[in-house]
């Protein structure tokens, strides 16, 4: 695979963008959750149950839904950073597959991801400084003090406070330590970046000060994002589609206006329903679900919503329903609602 | 504060003492008041005191923890002087809490059913046969799928919300006039949250309870309460029924955070960001604790702390209220 | 919670030393008196050769048996008295707590650096050879050790090579199960995946980011099996296997002292005393590394 | 659930055993001829051709390891070397006196430990706390042959109040019992402080104070029955420090169990009785585990029943 270092030419940009940055191809990923043993075979479910997504140069996909539902593997999936267990991801139009490890490796130039968990991925014990300036280092990009001086342009780009910046991570804050994994997954201005739950772990003035910084550098830099959050408020800020998953499938995917103001599926509509609004003038519809989702080890035969949903049907168990496009609109239901 | 609310906190300050004999105050000044069957939210974001409270209010501190100063009235009853003892049956009877974390708060070893027949016998001398029968009664009612089998079934056994469904029937068992639910279901799915809060809402009408809801997302406190009081470092700064404080905030800090609220009804125009963060709690500023993160501070603000005074239907700390609608 | 420290607060120090030499002065009493004694048997260890005053196997047939120093018949010639051969105490017990103590240092670094090794080895390769260390480590953790080493002395026979095996294989399981936790911890949740999705290569991963930071817990552990290494040999040597004469340990000493309990105690007692300092000093110290290293422990 | 707990348990209870086994069927031969190590050094070829035969080493490696297997399986450990008597015979002649010895031990050390480990940690940081585990700490540094020696200069020697050594009546066991049961005792008291400090922070102790539930329930109802996992498990695990303790106090003290005998075989290189004392031990060290597997499972419901289905956490 072919990695151009630096700043890409808007020429190059233009002639690319009419195909997708990063795409898959029907994968799927199976988890083992009982090992094998002598007598009996090990057990596995499908954390992501064949998912097709195209993500195009400069947008940013959003793909929400509730603990379990299988969004931050299809992150990993989508970043490389996961071998699909079937199907394809296809990043620049090369397989992540096709890569030798060395490819792999220089192909982080190009994806990356940030964690939620901010201060988990960070080196506890070196200083901010050395660790945003360690993906130059690690490929070996200009010269030292080139690298040096890029890394404190970063941390300025973030807004860390100067006196910070030989600190270790122990002395910042939850969205100081948030600034820092952004500066240094940015550092070498990656095409893609994959935001697991960024913002999910801070606290509510603060969430805002991190989304504010990522939507301005995300104009700034060109960025595509693939933005994972079960917080639908923050993806209706950032967002220029959704998918919705359930239970390793994505079940309703299309324009963010299109899905959040008339969902199509019973699971996005009370979804969506769910999610309280910071007005008490406002009066609501709720669509409340019953039950818990089934574990994604026994899913339901059919459709996976049907235990759960409110316009449940026969049909619905017997026929697993098809992700169905109307324009640029899917949706995995076989009673959707017509869009308005 | 009216001397018939079921509930009157008046300057509460908690201290705690921390090793090397330093003593913080991670309540510095809370002063509310909740009516019978109503429902308040303490609204804040993490460290600004609000859990502190509530264990304050009743008689959980942690042992290097105290009330050092004013007074917590529950039905006439100061709190703040009732020995252990007296707190211990005023737990059983009149205060429950439900806490965030209900996989982590209900014992691993003991089955679901004797936890809630535990707090069934704590609060009347029945049979432990009858406690029982209760518990199994309790589980139907906060809509535990199954009960009959849940109620021998361990903690581990049951998914987030059915524990949480398990932490509220637990709660109940003891008819509490007022239930304090810290962070209830911060830990839970969206689709689960609405089933819990459709659940305190409905046992809150059917038991009569008033509840303190303690939070940190504004939609929630948007859905459920009838008043609401924000906390910054350690301090109530404003207090006002529901409607009032989201349609006319008057402390910078709240019309700051309502600003800076995503929404998933509508796209907002521009994120206003409250910059900088909350002090820490041993390197207070002096003045309004707020102060170096507000865009009216003035010196007033830098050198003197401003009091909590009542205001119509609310009260309000800020020596530079806000009088227009926010944006 | 975390907070910014303000403008002008001390930053918190950082690397072992700095924390080490800043730790040195909040030291208790009982742990200030510990690494005195841990002081001096590292310059007995050291210098034992230098300020011995007589070779320690000299005999000395005139004067056997000779009490310790405040005792009636005792000379300033042998402070701590002599044996049935009348060798002096003092130089023997010199010379057996260097070989104590240089026994178990050795035995223990071995054991130290080959669990780690080991550990990182699982974690790296995983699936098949993870298993085969796993099954190893519960086996070694399952099976006393010390009566494996009996067993195996009366097997093959009482060589030093034999014996120095032994020790180097006492207690590894611990740090490979240690090393192996921490970092899979790291691998899944942490920053080792951080970097490697950076595109950092394994080496770097492991040599830069894991070792370092799991390092603390691998020198508390350290200072837990010491003591117990310490034991391991003496206890041998107690037996009359392990060091044996010509050579002396303070296991030796004493068990060549236990006859001689009605007519010279102090055979048994000097020594003796020598290897409890010494092991309960390491404990003390032990037991405050892991409460300063480990913010588990700290409330 | 429970019978494939149980069974995966067993399963790893024979393959320890077959491990030990394995480890001294090679170490053996590792050595070199066990016909020469056995014998003594001035028989002629014409009798080391006829043990070689009628022990089976003239045959592969394989078949030896088969027969091997096959002997100790009907309890042939050998002969031992120094009177002739059948090595098992020897061994189990001896087991009571150790059992006897190290069980009243360990009964000491759980009697001693707990309760102080428990008062200690509801008394964190006191006086109290730092005293008992300062003592402890005492405890479980202090060599066993040293103490022994101590307890016996002391009590034997100056003050003639206790045997120095034997077994024959109560009189004689409390200076190895106590010897024995010191350090392991010490170490009781430090698990059990510890996890019944992490239990006293957990969640559901502030939801059983919460409840309004009183102290001696919160402690005897709630914290215990979670404090007693972890120590259950460690003390599993240090059986086999105990019997390594066990060889030492029996040395120090004359008494006439296994690890004495052990020491002495090991002395003379009297490998039948040594390979037969080893699989004893081994055995018990299996069977403990299996005890505290089985101890574990009953007081820990998330082992003995597993998740349920669609329990995500």
């Amino acid at each position: 695979m072919s990695v151009s270092l630096g700043q890409q030419s808007a020429a190059n940009q233009a002639s690319e963008s009419s195909d997708p940055i990063a795409r898959v191809l029907s994968v799927s990923r199976s988890f083992v959750y009982r090992k094998a043993t002598l007598m009996r075979q090990a057990l596995s479910f499908k954390a992501v149950d064949t998912v097709s997504l195209d993500l195009q140069r400069g947008e940013t996909l959003a793909v929400v839904g509730e603990s379990g539902c299988g969004k931050s593997t299809l992150g990993r999936l989508v970043a490389g950073l996961m071998d699909p267990s079937e199907g394809r991801a296809v990043f620049n139009g090369t397989d992540f597959a096709s890569l030798s490890h060395t490819d792999w490796r220089s192909s982080r130039k190009r994806v990356q991801v940030i964690f939620q968990d901010a201060a988990g991925s960070l080196d506890p014990r070196l200083p901010v400084e050395i660790q945003v300036r360690e993906p130059l280092d690690l490929h070996g990009v200009g010269s030292p003090s080139e690298r040096s001086l890029r890394a404190a342009a970063m941390l300025e780009a973030v807004q860390l406070g100067r006196h910070l910046w030989a600190a270790v991570p122990s002395e910042l804050s939850g969205g100081q330590q948030q600034r820092v994994v952004i500066a240094r997954a940015l550092i070498l201005e990656p095409d893609l970046l994959i935001c697991d739950e960024p913002v999910s772990a801070l606290d509510v003035s603060i969430q805002a000060q991190i989304i504010a910084l990522l939507m301005d550098i995300r104009t700034q830099m060109g960025l595509t994002l693939l933005f994972i959050s079960h917080d639908l408020a923050v993806v209706r800020q950032i967002a220029d589609r959704v998918a919705v998953m359930y239970l390793g499938q994505i079940v309703e995917c299309g324009p963010l206006d299109q899905v959040f103001s008339a969902p199509r599926h019973p699971y996005a509509k009370a979804l969506l329903s769910a999610v309280p609004v910071p007005d008490p003038a406002a009066k609501r519809e709720k669509h409340l679900l019953a039950g818990d989702p089934p574990s994604p080890q026994t899913p339901p035969s059919g459709c996976r919503f049907r235990t759960r949903c409110l316009k449940v049907q026969p049909l619905c168990a017997q026929r697993e329903p098809q992700l169905v496009a109307n324009g640029d609109h899917e949706v995995r239901c076989h009673f959707s609602e017509e869009p308005r | 504060m009216s001397t018939s609310s079921l509930l009157a906190v008046d300057s509460l300050v908690v201290s705690i003492k921390a090793r090397g004999g330093d003593v913080v105050y991670p309540v510095r000044s809370a002063s509310f008041a909740l009516e019978r069957g109503q429902t308040l939210a303490l609204v804040g974001e993490s460290g600004c005191g609000k859990s502190m409270t509530c264990l304050a209010i009743s008689g959980l501190l942690p042992k290097r923890g105290a009330i050092s100063h004013g007074r917590v009235v529950l039905d006439g009853l100061d709190l703040a002087d009732q020995n252990p003892k007296a707190m211990r049956n005023i737990r059983r009877k009149q205060i429950a809490f439900v806490f965030q974390d209900a996989v982590n708060g209900l014992n691993p070893v003991k089955t679901i059913g004797w936890q809630i027949a535990e707090a069934v016998a704590l609060r009347e001398d029945v049979s432990w046969h009858r406690a029982k029968s209760r518990a199994l009664d309790l589980l139907d009612r906060v809509g535990m799928p199954d009960p009959k089998t849940r109620v021998r079934e361990f903690p581990h056994q049951l998914s987030g919300g059915m524990n949480q469904r398990a932490m509220i029937a637990l709660a109940v068992a003891g008819q509490p006039k007022l239930l304090i639910a810290d962070e209830a279901t911060t830990a839970l799915d969206v689709t689960i949250q609405a089933q819990i809060l459709a659940l305190i809402a409905d046992l809150q009408r059917e038991f009569g309870m008033a509840v303190i809801f303690v939070t940190h997302d504004l939609g929630l406190v948007a859905e459920m309460a009838d008043a609401v009081a924000v906390m910054y470092a350690g301090r109530v700064v404003e207090r006002a029924p529901v409607a009032e404080l989201y349609a006319a905030p008057k402390h910078p800090y709240t019309a700051g955070l309502l600003n800076s609220l995503p929404r998933v009804d509508r796209r907002r125009e521009t994120i206003q960001v409250i910059e900088g963060q909350v002090p820490p709690i041993n390197a207070m500023p002096s003045g309004c604790a707020f102060g170096p993160r507000c865009g009216l501070a003035t010196d007033e603000c830098r050198t003197t702390s401003p009091n909590l005074v009542l205001a119509s239907g609310g009260a309000l700390a800020c020596h530079h209220p806000l009088t227009g609608t926010p944006l | 919670m975390s907070f910014v420290p303000e403008a002008g607060a001390t930053p918190a120090a950082r690397g072992l030393v700095t924390r080490l030499v800043k730790a040195f002065r909040a030291m208790p009493w009982s742990v200030l008196m510990a690494v005195a004694v841990l002081l001096t048997v590292a310059f007995v260890t050291i210098f034992a050769r230098f300020i011995l005053p007589f070779e320690f196997d000299q005999m000395d047939l005139r004067a056997r048996l000779a009490p310790p120093l405040p005792l009636e018949g005792s000379t300033w010639i042998h402070p701590l008295g002599t044996d049935k051969l009348g060798r002096d105490v003092f130089s023997r017990l010199l010379i057996a707590t260097q070989t104590s103590m240089l026994l178990a240092l050795l035995g223990t670094l071995f054991g130290a650096v080959l669990g780690t090794v080991l550990g990182f080895v699982a974690a790296h390769f995983g699936k098949w050879v993870d298993e085969a260390i796993s099954t190893l480590v519960d086996f070694q953790a399952a099976m006393p050790w010390f009566i494996i080493a009996l067993a195996v002395l009366a097997f093959m026979g009482n060589s030093m090579i034999v014996f120095l095996f032994l020790m180097g294989l006492y207690g590894w399981e611990r740090y490979a199960r240690i090393t192996r936790g921490l970092v899979l911890a790291a691998r899944e949740e942490g920053y080792a995946r951080a970097v490697h999705a950076l595109g950092g290569k394994p080496a770097t991963i492991y040599l830069r980011h894991v070792l370092p930071n799991i390092l603390s817990p691998l020198i508390v552990q350290l200072t837990i099996n010491f003591p117990e290494t310490i034991l391991f040999e003496t206890s041998l040597s107690f037996l009359g296997l392990g060091i044996r004469p010509p050579m002396t340990s303070l296991g030796q000493m004493l068990g060549d002292g236990r006859d001689y309990m009605i007519t010279a105690w102090w055979l048994a007692v000097v020594p003796g005393t020598v290897i409890f300092l010494t092991t309960l000093s390491m404990s003390i110290f032990g037991d405050w590394l892991r409460t300063r290293f480990d913010p588990s422990l700290q409330d | 659930m429970t019978l494939t707990y149980l069974g995966w348990k067993l399963l790893r209870a024979v393959v320890t055993m077959w491990l030990v086994v394995t480890f001294v069927f090679f170490i053996l031969r590792l050595t070199g001829d066990p016909v020469a190590q056995l014998l003594p050094d001035d028989v002629d070829q014409v009798t080391i051709d006829y043990y070689r035969k009628l022990w089976g080493l003239d045959q592969t490696i394989f078949v030896q390891y088969w027969n091997y297997f096959l002997a100790l399986f009907q309890g042939d450990f050998g002969v031992s070397f120094r009177d002739n008597q059948d090595a098992l015979q020897l061994v189990l002649a001896r087991l009571p006196k150790t059992a006897l010895l190290g069980l009243t031990a360990l009964g000491f050390a759980l009697l001693f430990g707990i309760p102080f480990g428990v008062l200690a940690a509801l008394k964190k940081n006191t006086a109290f706390d730092r005293f008992v585990m300062g003592l402890a700490v005492f405890g479980f540094s202090m060599p066993n042959f040293f103490l022994g020696i101590l307890l016996i200069l002391g009590f034997s020697l100056q003050l003639r109040m206790l045997p120095s050594s034997g077994s024959e009546t109560w009189l004689h066991m409390i200076m190895p019992v106590f010897t024995l049961g010191t350090s392991f005792g010490a170490q009781v008291a430090r698990y059990t402080r510890s996890s019944m400090i992490d239990v006293l922070n957990r969640p559901y102790m502030r939801t059983a104070d919460a409840k309004g539930a009183e102290t001696s329930r919160r402690l005897y109802l709630h914290a215990l029955p979670n404090a007693a996992i972890p120590v259950v498990t460690i003390v599993g695990l240090k059986v086999g420090e105990l019997i390594g303790s066990a060889v030492i106090t029996e040395n120090v003290f004359a008494w006439p169990g296994i690890g004495r005998l052990l020491t002495s075989a090991v002395a003379m290189r009297d490998l039948a009785v040594v390979q037969c004392i080893l699989m004893m031990i081994a055995l018990t060290m299996v069977l403990s585990n299996l005890a505290v597997d089985l101890l574990y499972g009953w007081m820990d419901p998330r082992v003995r029943v597993g998740n349920r289905e669609g329990a995500n956490r």
